[in-house]
């Protein structure tokens, strides 16, 4: 597939103030590099991160979205995680179901010593929501043209 | 109206160099509510923390964004800084352009453009922010401390020398623990029970402490500073206020054939005793599993006998409720059951025995008066062999644990070594996997089995113990002499890996309070908090956080008292303001938060509303303890209606994040 | 060797790394007599990669496997699998040695009981 | 039937209870609930007959807590939204007097039409079969050619938690109603777009999907909160009612006892119980079968987790027909 050179996506990072927050921090400590198109929205926990905040994203122009928090077991409030791995997992199987590309959401654990992982996990997102192109999905469910 | 001061940070180049911090002051200049918007060198430096007071004083600021490095460096700097000038602390948002932004951008114009949106979305943020005063919650005064070891003694003893009350709470009739059935303790050989019974007695008599024995921890509410805790006090059917110990009834009891636990059971006892000669607190408890009367109806010798009249077979449980501020987990270790390890014969032959029972055959106090007998025959043993790792190291499987139980090659060094100082006609084997000796004078001493005393120390476990003739027949391999071993034995010593004593795992679960896979509390940190646990106002003291040797023990006791002595010297404890609020009038009462809530922060109460034509609706509503919660959000994404909110980091705050970076 | 060494683990099931060299499978183990090596040594031979001389010792055939090293083993190492492993890939890189079954007949005592020749089969039919 | 259940409600009104039943609406088959407090109302009004499709617990969230004693007549899937509520805490159990009714299975107008029934002025229910009275005089159909989707596919005749029982109790039962999820599965993302983007564009956010859910029974939706920050009434934009469906179906799972009603009362016609089943389908495959509303105890799904529950990604890793 062609990458288009022109588009840039905007993505919204969700990180856990604990974990990844800090991961986030040791990748930029480090220098490593990864897209500005990444910003990053800090939250005190995984399980913060309500669905609502997520479509908010794509309705006000988010091309990918992507929640970062504390491994499974490494919870600072113990079992955060936990919910927000499920509430998760069925918010992306039902975006799939709607016909959403299902690469423009993610969970990625990455823990507050995962800087690399940090950075990667960007680059990699970044570059596969840029070759989805521009969301317009979500948007379009309402708009039938014909 | 909102007067937002933004302040740009060049961290000296760290920021500057790649994002053209004029233009994001400028930039940012232009959004709504901002009234004053800079740049400077240091922003974290006094010079620039002076100027953002200065701001906020000349101006009236209502709000403040730092355009810096991470929150995590210098949020609660420029908190400060600000409370100083008259804002509060929680009007200040960070956009944390150093780390997330200039240190990963090489080209300025992308990273400029991103501050710029980076300081909207705090400026976004801030206007919604609202003033947070953190709450405050008293502290009871009062410390309870479970379990009666070493650990908790000592923990008890140093909290009392501040001068708060503490109780401890002791599953046995008497405090003391392990310590008390130990003959010697290593490295220096002198008798546990000479160091160990003064401390006992300086607990009794410390009119802070207050020992409630024979009793167990049934329910724990409440939070840090707030624990409130029932205490369910067994019947000992002896009256502790009468009893003088005076033993003329555990002299007296018909029943004589109770296992001694004292003992490891290698004798017996009756079935009204007191443990050993220096119980604290010195009264008779009666077993209701043996006694005649108890069981029966008819006996009472131990009533008639008694000049004192504490004999009170009717007694019951006494149910105690008390108010802690702090709680010390000292519950301590059990060695672990035998029964499995049948290639070591254990089930087989009384002269195959653990270092607990071992201990016990040695000490002066014990079953054989201190002389070294073969519980089979009574006859003294010439050949005996230690087996270290027993059930430690193990990888998988029930049978045994799969850490290192870290006291067994020091006191197996020790048994070792009592063994051929006592009686220097005995062949004494040590079969080892490694030594491990890492303790101050620890190697010294093991040397010193070795050198001195002439240990036979042989690298190889044992494979086989098979009883015969009156002997104990040992096979195992020399590993470095490349040899098979053959031994016939009088005695076989196994060094049983030790386990989280069995009531640790349902006061985890009353506590709230983390373990790890082996029941072994978990603390907080690793490293930096070893003695305190995950769950605020909890801490772990002694073996039940992990193997550990008496100084060890002794060392975090102290420890984990001078955390609650400075949690108990505390009035008032400040809670993080940033926490879960419901609001009722839309609160549906489903408990949904309530099941997601790793605290227990939130209950419900039956509030009564305002219907319609004056009517009167009751409904079940959600409040959340402030003191308790401790900010994570989960409630808030579990609860539909939105009716619980997080403060600091608030739905409308998130989303008004949102829509200024996805612009 | 490397590849022996790889084959012999994948065979077994077994990992030698977790073998903490306490060496209750050569103090179990009953035919130690006989064996040129041990247990213990086995396990250690396989790891360092010594399995040319593994395959050409002669304890690899006096192991009866008893089971008695992998029921005693506290790592789950289980040095009888190591063994039967290596066994193995002798007769696979041999590959001569194998019967062929109308040989078989001529070479049997005929005092050997049935049952023992039974076993026999199921134990090696690998 | 009708008399059966109508001489109950007699029964239990003079026993001093409201009665929440069905009372007949401008035509014949939009029943809808109504609570009876005088017996000429029930003689009058009440009826049951193979158009009381309405879930009736719902309307006991309020009723219970008005005070007094209220009866209602709840069938199988009634039962299973009245259960979970109580579950939820939303009704005062003591003060409900619930009779279970059994359900042959609801009929739709819409099933009628489709069947080629026009001019329908009236049906009767003759057990198996209905008398349909039309323009052009009276036909005996099938009633399972009526039936409404949600009936054919039925989960469960099963009557929880009743004071009293009227018909046989039920099974629950084998049920196909995933086979409508499965076949939007095994299409293409661009075709399930497709498809939902037909569904979806017609919405006109009128709300009675919301209103009659008994799951969405909220004090306040988070819709009509402002301080939620997604506050919206009327839609804004084209997207919000995207949002809402998601979001609704969403504060649902793992709630939803898969009654039907959003459907049924949806003027639009918008499959709206395809995005619920799709939950429950992905929650009883990902965490093990759960039934919302089959009992008190069980930990509902989304409040609940396993340590080896999978990740996310298993949605990508899973392919599009799991």
């Amino acid at each position: 597939m062609q990458v288009n050179q022109e588009f840039r996506p905007t993505i919204a990072a969700f990180c856990c103030n604990w974990c990844s927050y800090a991961g986030a921090d040791l990748a930029g400590t480090n220098r490593l590099q990864y897209p500005a198109d990444v910003k990053i929205i800090r939250i005190p926990c995984s399980c913060r991160l309500n669905p609502l905040f997520i479509l908010r994203a794509f309705q006000r122009g988010a091309d990918g979205v992507i929640l970062c928090g504390c491994h499974p077991g490494d919870c600072h409030y113990t079992t955060g995680n936990y919910y927000a791995r499920r509430r998760m997992t069925l918010l992306f199987s039902m975006l799939d179901y709607l016909g959403i590309e299902r690469e423009r959401t993610r969970v990625e654990w990455v823990s507050a010593a995962e800087g690399a992982k940090f950075a990667e996990t960007m680059n990699e997102f970044v570059s596969t929501v840029a070759r989805l192109g521009e969301n317009r999905r979500l948007e379009d469910l309402r708009c039938k043209s014909e | 109206m909102q007067k937002i001061g933004v302040f740009v940070c060049w961290c000296g180049s760290n920021i500057a160099a790649t994002v053209d911090v004029e233009t994001v002051s400028d930039a940012l200049a232009r959004e709504p509510g901002v009234v004053f918007s800079t740049n400077y060198q240091y922003m974290c430096s006094q010079a620039g923390q002076d100027m953002i007071q200065e701001k906020i004083r000349e101006l009236g600021l209502t709000g403040v964004v730092i355009c810096s490095c991470s929150p995590r460096m210098h949020e609660a700097t420029f908190r400060r800084a600000c409370e100083k000038a008259g804002l509060n602390p929680y009007l200040v948002e960070i956009a944390n352009i150093r780390e997330q932004c200039s240190w990963i951008h090489k080209d300025k114009a992308v990273g400029t453009e991103k501050a710029i949106i980076l300081g909207r979305a705090a400026i976004a943020k801030v206007q919604l922010n609202a003033p947070l005063t953190a709450g405050e919650s008293p502290v009871t005064k009062r410390a309870l401390v479970i379990g009666g070891g070493i650990a908790g003694i000592q923990t008890a003893l140093d909290i009392a020398e501040a001068g708060f009350p503490v109780d401890i709470v002791e599953k046995k009739p008497t405090i003391g623990g392990k310590m008390t059935q130990i003959d010697k303790t290593f490295p220096t050989l002198d008798c546990a029970a000479c160091i160990l019974t003064p401390k006992m007695v300086d607990a009794a008599q410390n009119e802070k402490i207050n020992i409630i024995s024979y009793a167990q921890v049934e329910e724990v509410a409440g939070f840090v500073g707030n624990f409130s805790v029932k205490i369910r006090k067994r019947a000992r059917f002896v009256d502790e206020t009468k009893c003088t110990g005076c033993g003329l009834c555990t002299e007296k009891c018909p029943q004589k054939n109770v296992p001694n636990e004292f003992n490891q059971g290698l004798d017996n006892r009756r079935a009204i005793y007191i443990p050993f000669a220096q119980a604290v607190p010195k009264v008779a408890t009666i077993d209701p599993n043996y006694c005649t009367m108890l069981k029966t109806g008819k006996c009472g010798v131990c009533s008639k006998v008694c000049t004192a009249g504490a004999i009170d077979y009717r007694q019951q449980d006494e149910i105690i409720q008390q108010e802690y501020g702090a709680i010390v987990a000292a519950t301590g270790f059990e060695p672990i059951s035998m029964e499995k390890f049948d290639e070591f014969a254990y089930s087989q032959s009384p002269d195959v025995v653990t270092s607990l029972e071992f201990e016990r055959l040695m000490n002066a106090a014990g079953p054989t008066g201190g002389t070294l007998l073969r519980p089979s025959d009574g006859k003294h043993p010439h050949t005996l062999v230690f087996v270290q790792c027993v059930g430690s190291r193990c990888d998988g499987g029930e049978k045994g644990k799969p850490y290192c139980s870290k006291i067994c090659c020091m006191y197996t060094a020790k048994h070792a070594m009592l063994t051929r100082e006592k009686y220097p006609d005995t062949e004494v084997y040590v079969f080892y996997i490694d030594v491990r000796t890492p303790g101050k004078n620890f190697d010294e001493f093991y040397r010193r089995a070795v050198e001195e005393y002439g240990v036979h120390y042989v690298k190889g476990m044992v494979g086989k113990v098979a009883p015969e003739n009156g002997k104990l027949k040992v096979q195992a391999s020399d590993l470095l002499g490349g040899r098979q071993l053959h031994i016939d034995a009088d005695m076989v010593v196994l060094a049983a890996a030790i386990e989280p004593d069995r009531s640790a795992r349902p006061l985890a679960t009353m506590l709230t309070a983390s373990m790890d896979t082996n029941d072994f509390f978990t603390e907080a940190h690793p490293k930096l908090r070893p003695v305190e646990s995950p769950t605020a106002g909890v801490f772990l003291s002694g073996a039940c956080q992990g193997p550990k040797d008496i100084p060890e023990t002794v060392a975090q006791a102290g420890a984990a008292a001078a955390k609650v002595i400075g949690l108990l010297s505390r009035d008032h404890l400040t809670c993080n303001p940033c926490v879960a609020e419901s609001n009722e009038l839309m609160c549906n009462g489903c408990s949904a938060c309530e099941k997601v809530c790793p605290y227990g922060a939130i209950t419900y109460i039956d509030k009564e509303f305002r219907g319609p034509n004056r009517t009167t609706l009751v409904r079940r509503v959600a409040q959340v303890n402030p003191a308790v919660c401790q900010g994570c959000g989960a409630c808030t994404v579990a609860c539909p209606s939105g009716a619980m909110d997080l403060k600091g980091f608030s739905n409308a705050q998130i989303m008004a994040e949102v829509d200024a970076i996805c612009k | 060797m490397k590849d022996m060494t790889e084959l012999v683990t994948r065979i077994s099931g077994a990992n030698p790394r977790k073998c903490m060299k306490c060496g209750k499978c050569t103090a179990a183990c009953p035919a130690y007599d006989e064996m040129d090596y041990h247990p213990h040594q086995f396990v250690d031979m396989v790891e360092t990669g010594r399995l040319e001389e593994l395959m050409n010792s002669r304890g690899i055939y006096m192991c009866l496997s008893c089971f008695a090293c992998l029921e005693r083993c506290p790592r789950s190492v289980e040095p009888a699998r190591l063994i039967e492993a290596v066994r193995l890939a002798v007769i696979r890189q041999q590959d001569k040695n194998h019967l062929k079954p109308e040989q078989i007949p001529p070479l049997l005592d005929p005092d050997l009981p049935q049952q023992a020749i039974t076993s026999a089969f199921r134990k090696y039919r690998k | 039937m009708q008399e059966r259940v109508k001489a109950k409600a007699i029964e239990l009104l003079e026993s001093g209870c409201r009665v929440l039943g069905w009372k007949a609406g401008e035509f014949f088959y939009d029943v809808t609930p109504a609570v009876f407090t005088s017996r000429e109302e029930i003689e009058r009004d009440f009826v049951f007959n193979p158009f009381c499709g309405a879930n009736q617990s719902k309307y006991l969230i309020a009723e219970s807590r008005r005070g007094g004693r209220v009866a209602a007549f709840l069938k199988p899937c009634d039962t299973y939204s009245f259960q979970q509520l109580q579950k939820e805490h939303r009704i005062l159990r003591e003060n409900v007097y619930a009779v279970g009714v059994q359900c042959p299975g609801m009929c739709d107008m819409d099933a009628l039409r489709a069947a080629g029934l026009r001019g329908v002025t009236g049906a009767e229910d003759r057990g198996e079969k209905l008398l349909v009275h039309t323009l052009r005089g009276d036909r005996e159909v099938d009633r399972s050619l009526a039936l409404s989707e949600r009936c054919r596919v039925c989960k469960s005749k099963k009557l929880l938690d009743c004071d009293e029982m009227i018909g046989q109790q039920g099974e629950e039962l084998v049920s196909t109603r995933f086979t409508e999820v499965e076949r939007l599965e095994a299409m293409t993302p661009e075709e399930r777009f497709a498809f939902w983007r037909g569904e979806l564009s017609r919405c006109i956010r009128c709300n009675a999907c919301r209103n009659v859910c008994p799951a969405c029974s909220c004090e306040k939706c988070v819709f009509d909160n402002p301080a939620s920050g997604a506050e919206n009434k009327a839609p804004a934009s084209s997207f919000e009612e995207n949002l809402f469906h998601i979001i609704r179906a969403f504060h649902v799972a793992g709630r939803c006892t898969d009654c039907g009603e959003c459907s049924r009362v949806c003027p639009q016609h918008i499959p709206l119980h395809l995005l619920n089943r799709k939950f429950i389908k992905d929650i009883n495959q990902l965490y093990g079968p759960y039934q919302a509303g089959a009992d008190l105890e069980t930990r509902p799904p989304l409040v609940d987790f396993q340590q080896d529950d999978p990740e996310p990604s298993i949605v990508g890793e899973r392919g599009t027909n799991p």
